[in-house]
């Protein structure tokens, strides 16, 4: 299976968007580079509405996200509640 | 293959004929294996210039900067042509020994092995 | 490391870049001068285009109108990208409070049915006008020349597509977004015999060559009478028939188009003032796109509002382009 | 009047997928009074067959309220960044002003290039008769003239204190390196609309930016560049949606007719090629000019190719797409182009736009250590070479202008892969006219349309023949490029850039 990622500019909004990352998908890995964060993990990740509201107390809309993206691989789903990137193999 | 457009008789202007050179034709000259010179040279000369003259009025000022010019022995290179092995008459015009618009001559001077002995 | 350095050294070597000094004088220029003069590029194109091969990629002949400079025209609102956005997200910050009060107060509950029916027959299908809108000014953006002028098209391409959107939230909220209500419109638009000679003419323009030609069919001749019946003329009967508050879910097009009249005017000004072979070409033009316009939105204007609809939008028209100095 | 009042209706909750549908997707029609092929001309002449556009999936459904919002807070914050960086001077916090011209290879390389992005995405943003892919098209048509935008204004305050950044629009035409991407662009331009889709939106987009964008990104952070950093990461932000878009027209390509496949694979292999030439420039960039390195070009192609390029290719199988043709060769090619272009540069310095320079000891022992296999072997002993003219005061620019690559125009510097000592010749002869390739890739794509390649407009054949002003290079650089002879080009070593630098930094 290869792996599908994200990377995020390193700020304040995104580390509360990696964190809910991290709690929906316990098998992903987070590199930290200059400037930017690293998500990747192995065929399927998935950014959830509601993970991450919690993780910011507010309402949070999922095109929110592409304030913040630097660079995604894999195939994306984005409906109102999460967005996710896979791999058909 | 050719291209697929909306017309049929779609047809490219050929930007380098010789017509375009002023009488000129382009000659490309490389020394193999001196990669000082990091890729061949392009001469605008007259189809009518000896070979001879292309060897000590054109290429030898652009060569001559290297370490290893002043070993050279002209007599002693073996040339190509577009990739043939070519023996050059010297005082022959360019276009009298095959020597068309935008043909490459490269020259091997086997024993001389560039700076440093590493093909520069 | 910064005690170090004195600011007398720290004087600029050059204001700005040499094509903006040629053009302003040597002094420091504005963001949208920058962004916009001489960016696009003007010769060595390598290949002839597969898809026009009798043009060259970048090409001032796609249309018939000449220009010395094409940078002449200047935007008087100066928009670049950035303050296009930034203009145009506090019109939509707005435009949502706008339609968020609509719905949160249930206003479309309060319309009365007659304000409804004239709503979806009338307004909604105009969305499909404002998509060949878009289409005309992609049109211009991508076969026009110098970034002056293209960049403003391409706003203005991107503005239609936002009217467009609008209008069919409008009919959502009508429906409860059941989309009934676009459907309904959409059904005018393909089939009701006053919108035929309209559609007509908008796939008419969509096969047009000439970009300037299409801009003054469009931005200028077909718009001009759009806003007019459609925002101006309707939008009182509206206010007489007890759908004032339809104005709420206006109030955009009303605002863009303040906007973009100060742009068009500007484009129109330029462009005939410039010789006497644009003025007799554009006199032509908005002529002949006048007459198809006028008979298209006839039917369209007498079924909606009535008899002299048409005439108080030609006449706004042809104030307009005299005030261009065409006639 | 009757005031019967609209009936009330419990509005229903419209997910984003049917909501964008309805506002996007619903708007067009079906043409009555002209033949829809006149309004759409440009769609079948590629060979693509398009049975139906309805079957387009919209990745991101964006409509025009949101992508104004969004996008007027990005400008918003890198504006602010912008003015902070020219208030504070920021140009003195870069790590060394040679890499400033790393900076200035961007915006006269790349900046003119996202403009014609731009006007590529307009181009099909007004052909495709489908709406869902056409509206795609348009915003990334404006999210282009954006990247431009914001690009000249981050680089304004560099052009006030260094030279070379002064005249990027009269070069952007006209200097012979960049012709590199200005005819990668032209190509694409003038090719059918799903031909540029392909080229641009997929092969280069989504299969090689992040190569072009995030090493570069990184190595202006590494560098104390904050401006550019800003507008790259802004820019980037939008970049993952025209990822996307790229991705989804190749699969919805492949999904609609099964003779869509051999004519997508050939342009990949294709654009693929043409990519990676391209790229050569970065690769001498990334190894060369940014003092503070962030990872080698050889490292940034396996992360970014190897590994992210291998997964998708995968993905693509199922279609029967493969891996483009020569990946095997360009996996040799990341040990040798980066060294071979700079150096090309090096000896060229005199006609270059920006400042070229020996590498430093530790930079040499750096890409030593990046490059085991190679580097000492082939590649030290030029800059050894180098050092000892410069020490002799014979600092050395070839003195006659290259061959160039007919399709790609770089310089024949490219050597064979299994024998890095030999250049690579290709030839063709083609209606009695000899042309020239640094590659089999570049001889394939011009045989595959060779009518629209013997119109190359080649630098140093346009110099030849008088197009360009002249006769001496000088003139050509001073008359018709604009280059402040002197100032813009040469070596680093005694420019007016490392002049003012020192003087800035109290250094004698």
């Amino acid at each position: 299976m290869s792996k599908v990622y994200l990377a995020l500019q390193d700020n304040d909004e995104a580390r509360y968007i990696v964190e809910a990352i991290e709690e929906d998908n316990p098998e992903s890995t987070i590199i930290h580079q200059p400037a930017m964060i690293r998500i990747e993990a192995e065929g399927y990740l998935v950014v959830k509405r509601e993970t991450v509201e919690e993780k910011m107390g507010r309402d949070w809309d999922m095109q929110e996200l592409h304030l913040s993206l630097i660079t995604l691989g894999g195939n994306v789903d984005e409906d109102d509640d999460q967005l996710s990137l896979s791999w058909n193999e | 293959m050719s291209v697929q457009a909306i017309v049929p008789d779609y047809r490219g202007v050929v930007r380098d004929r010789f017509e375009n050179f002023h009488g000129n034709q382009l000659v490309y000259v490389a020394w193999d294996k001196h990669l000082m010179f990091c890729a061949p040279f392009a001469f605008p000369v007259p189809p009518e210039m000896s070979f001879k003259s292309l060897l000590t009025d054109v290429a030898t000022d652009v060569f001559a900067v290297h370490p290893e010019f002043d070993q050279l022995d002209w007599s002693k290179a073996e040339w190509l042509l577009d990739g043939q092995p070519f023996i050059p008459q010297l005082d022959v015009a360019l276009k009298d020994q095959g020597i068309s618009h935008k043909s490459v001559l490269r020259f091997q001077t086997p024993e001389l092995k560039g700076y440093m002995g590493a093909d520069i | 490391m910064s005690i170090q350095i004195k600011t007398s050294t720290l004087e600029p070597v050059r204001n700005t870049f040499a094509h903006i000094e040629r053009r302003f004088g040597d002094k420091p220029a504005t963001r949208y001068q920058e962004a916009t003069y001489d960016v696009q590029a003007e010769t060595n194109f390598h290949y002839r285009p597969l898809w026009d091969p009798q043009h060259e990629l970048n090409d001032p002949n796609r249309t018939a109108l000449k220009m010395a400079d094409w940078y002449a025209f200047k935007d008087p609102r100066q928009f670049y990208y950035g303050t296009y956005v930034q203009q145009r997200a506090r019109m939509q910050e707005n435009a949502e409070s706008n339609y968020a009060f609509f719905e949160k107060r249930g206003l479309a509950e309060r319309l009365p049915a007659e304000v409804r029916d004239l709503v979806v027959r009338f307004l909604i299908p105009l969305r499909h006008l404002e998509q060949a809108a878009n289409l005309n000014n992609m049109y211009g953006t991508a076969y026009g020349y110098g970034t002056a002028i293209t960049q403003a098209l391409l706003y203005n391409a991107m503005d239609r597509l936002g009217i467009a959107q609008y209008l069919s939230r409008i009919g959502l909220i009508l429906d409860g977004n059941s989309s009934d209500a676009l459907q309904e419109a959409k059904g005018y638009w393909m089939n009701d015999a006053v919108w035929q000679p309209l559609r007509a003419l908008c796939e008419e323009t969509l096969v047009q060559k000439d970009w300037f030609e299409l801009f003054l069919a469009q931005d200028l001749v077909i718009d001009t009478l759009m806003f007019n019946l459609f925002y101006v003329q309707l939008d009182e009967k509206l206010v007489a028939d007890d759908g004032q508050d339809i104005a709420m879910l206006t109030e955009f097009m009303q605002e863009w188009n303040k906007d973009t009249s100060r742009w068009l005017e500007a484009v129109l000004k330029i462009a005939v003032s410039e010789s006497e072979e644009n003025k007799t070409l554009m006199t032509e033009w908005i002529s002949k796109w006048r007459g198809k316009a006028a008979e298209a939105f006839a039917p369209l204007a007498i079924e909606m509002l009535g008899e002299d609809a048409l005439t108080i939008a030609l006449a706004e028209l042809d104030k307009r382009v005299a005030k261009a100095g065409i006639k | 009047m009757n005031k019967n009042k609209v009936t009330t209706m419990a509005a229903k909750k419209l997910s984003l997928k049917e909501k964008y549908s309805l506002l996007t997707r619903d708007l067009d029609w079906e043409f009555s009074y002209q033949d829809r092929k006149d309004a759409f001309p440009m769609e079948e002449f590629e060979g693509i067959k398009i049975t139906d556009w309805s079957k387009w999936e919209d990745p991101f459904r964006l409509t025009m309220d949101a992508y104004w919002k969004y996008q007027a807070e990005k400008e918003k914050k890198l504006y602010a960044i912008l003015d902070a960086f020219a208030q504070n001077n920021g140009h003195l916090n870069v790590s060394d002003p040679r890499y400033v011209n790393a900076i200035k290879l961007f915006l006269t390389g790349i900046s003119p290039q996202e403009y014609q992005a731009h006007q590529g995405f307009a181009h099909i943003g007004r052909q495709y008769g489908g709406v869902g892919a056409r509206i795609a098209c348009q915003m990334q048509s404006i999210d282009e003239l954006r990247h431009v935008q914001t690009q000249v204004h981050a680089m304004s305050q560099f052009n006030k204190y260094f030279d070379g950044f002064q005249s990027w629009s009269n070069m952007q035409d006209r200097v012979w390196y960049l012709s590199v991407p200005t005819s990668f662009f032209h190509d694409a331009r003038s090719a059918g609309p799903f031909e540029f889709l392909v080229a641009i939106g997929f092969s280069f987009e989504y299969v090689l930016t992040n190569l072009l964008f995030v090493p570069f990104m990184s190595g202006a952070a590494y560098n104390g560049d904050m401006a550019t950093v800003t507008f790259g990461f802004s820019a980037q932000s939008d970049e993952a949606r025209h990822m996307t878009l790229g991705l989804e027209v190749i699969k919805f390509l492949l999904e609609q007719h099964e003779d869509n496949v051999p004519i997508v694979q050939k342009w990949i292999d294709k654009w693929f090629w043409r990519g990676t030439r391209l790229l050569t420039l970065v690769g001498m960039m990334m190894d060369y000019m940014l003092p503070n390195k962030v990872m080698s070009w050889k490292e940034a192609w396996e992360v970014y190719f190897e590994e992210a390029g291998g997964a998708l290719f995968k993905d693509l199988a199922r279609y029967g797409i493969t891996m483009p043709k020569y990946a095997a060769l360009v996996e040799k090619e990341k040990e040798h182009i980066s060294h071979q272009a700079w150096w090309t540069f090096y000896t060229h310095g005199h006609a270059t736009g920006f400042h070229t320079w020996i590498p430093t000891d530790e930079e040499l022992d750096w890409l030593s250590e990046k490059y085991p296999e190679t580097f000492d072997k082939y590649y030290r002993p030029r800059w050894e070479m180098a050092k000892k003219l410069e020490a002799e005061g014979k600092r050395f620019y070839t003195k006659a202008l290259p061959q160039l690559c007919t399709t790609c125009q770089i310089p024949m510097l490219f050597t064979e892969m299994d024998d890095p000592t030999q250049i690579a010749y290709r030839d063709t002869v083609y209606n009695g006219d000899r042309y020239h390739f640094c590659s089999d890739g570049c001889k394939d794509i011009f045989h595959d349309e060779p009518e629209k390649y013997v119109q190359s407009w080649l630098p140093v054949h346009q110099i030849l023949q008088g197009n360009c002003g002249g006769p001496g290079v000088e003139q050509v650089l001073s008359d018709y490029y604009h280059f402040n002879v002197g100032a813009d080009n040469m070596d680093m070593k005694g420019s007016p850039d490392e002049k003012r630098w020192k003087q800035w930094k109290g250094v004698a």
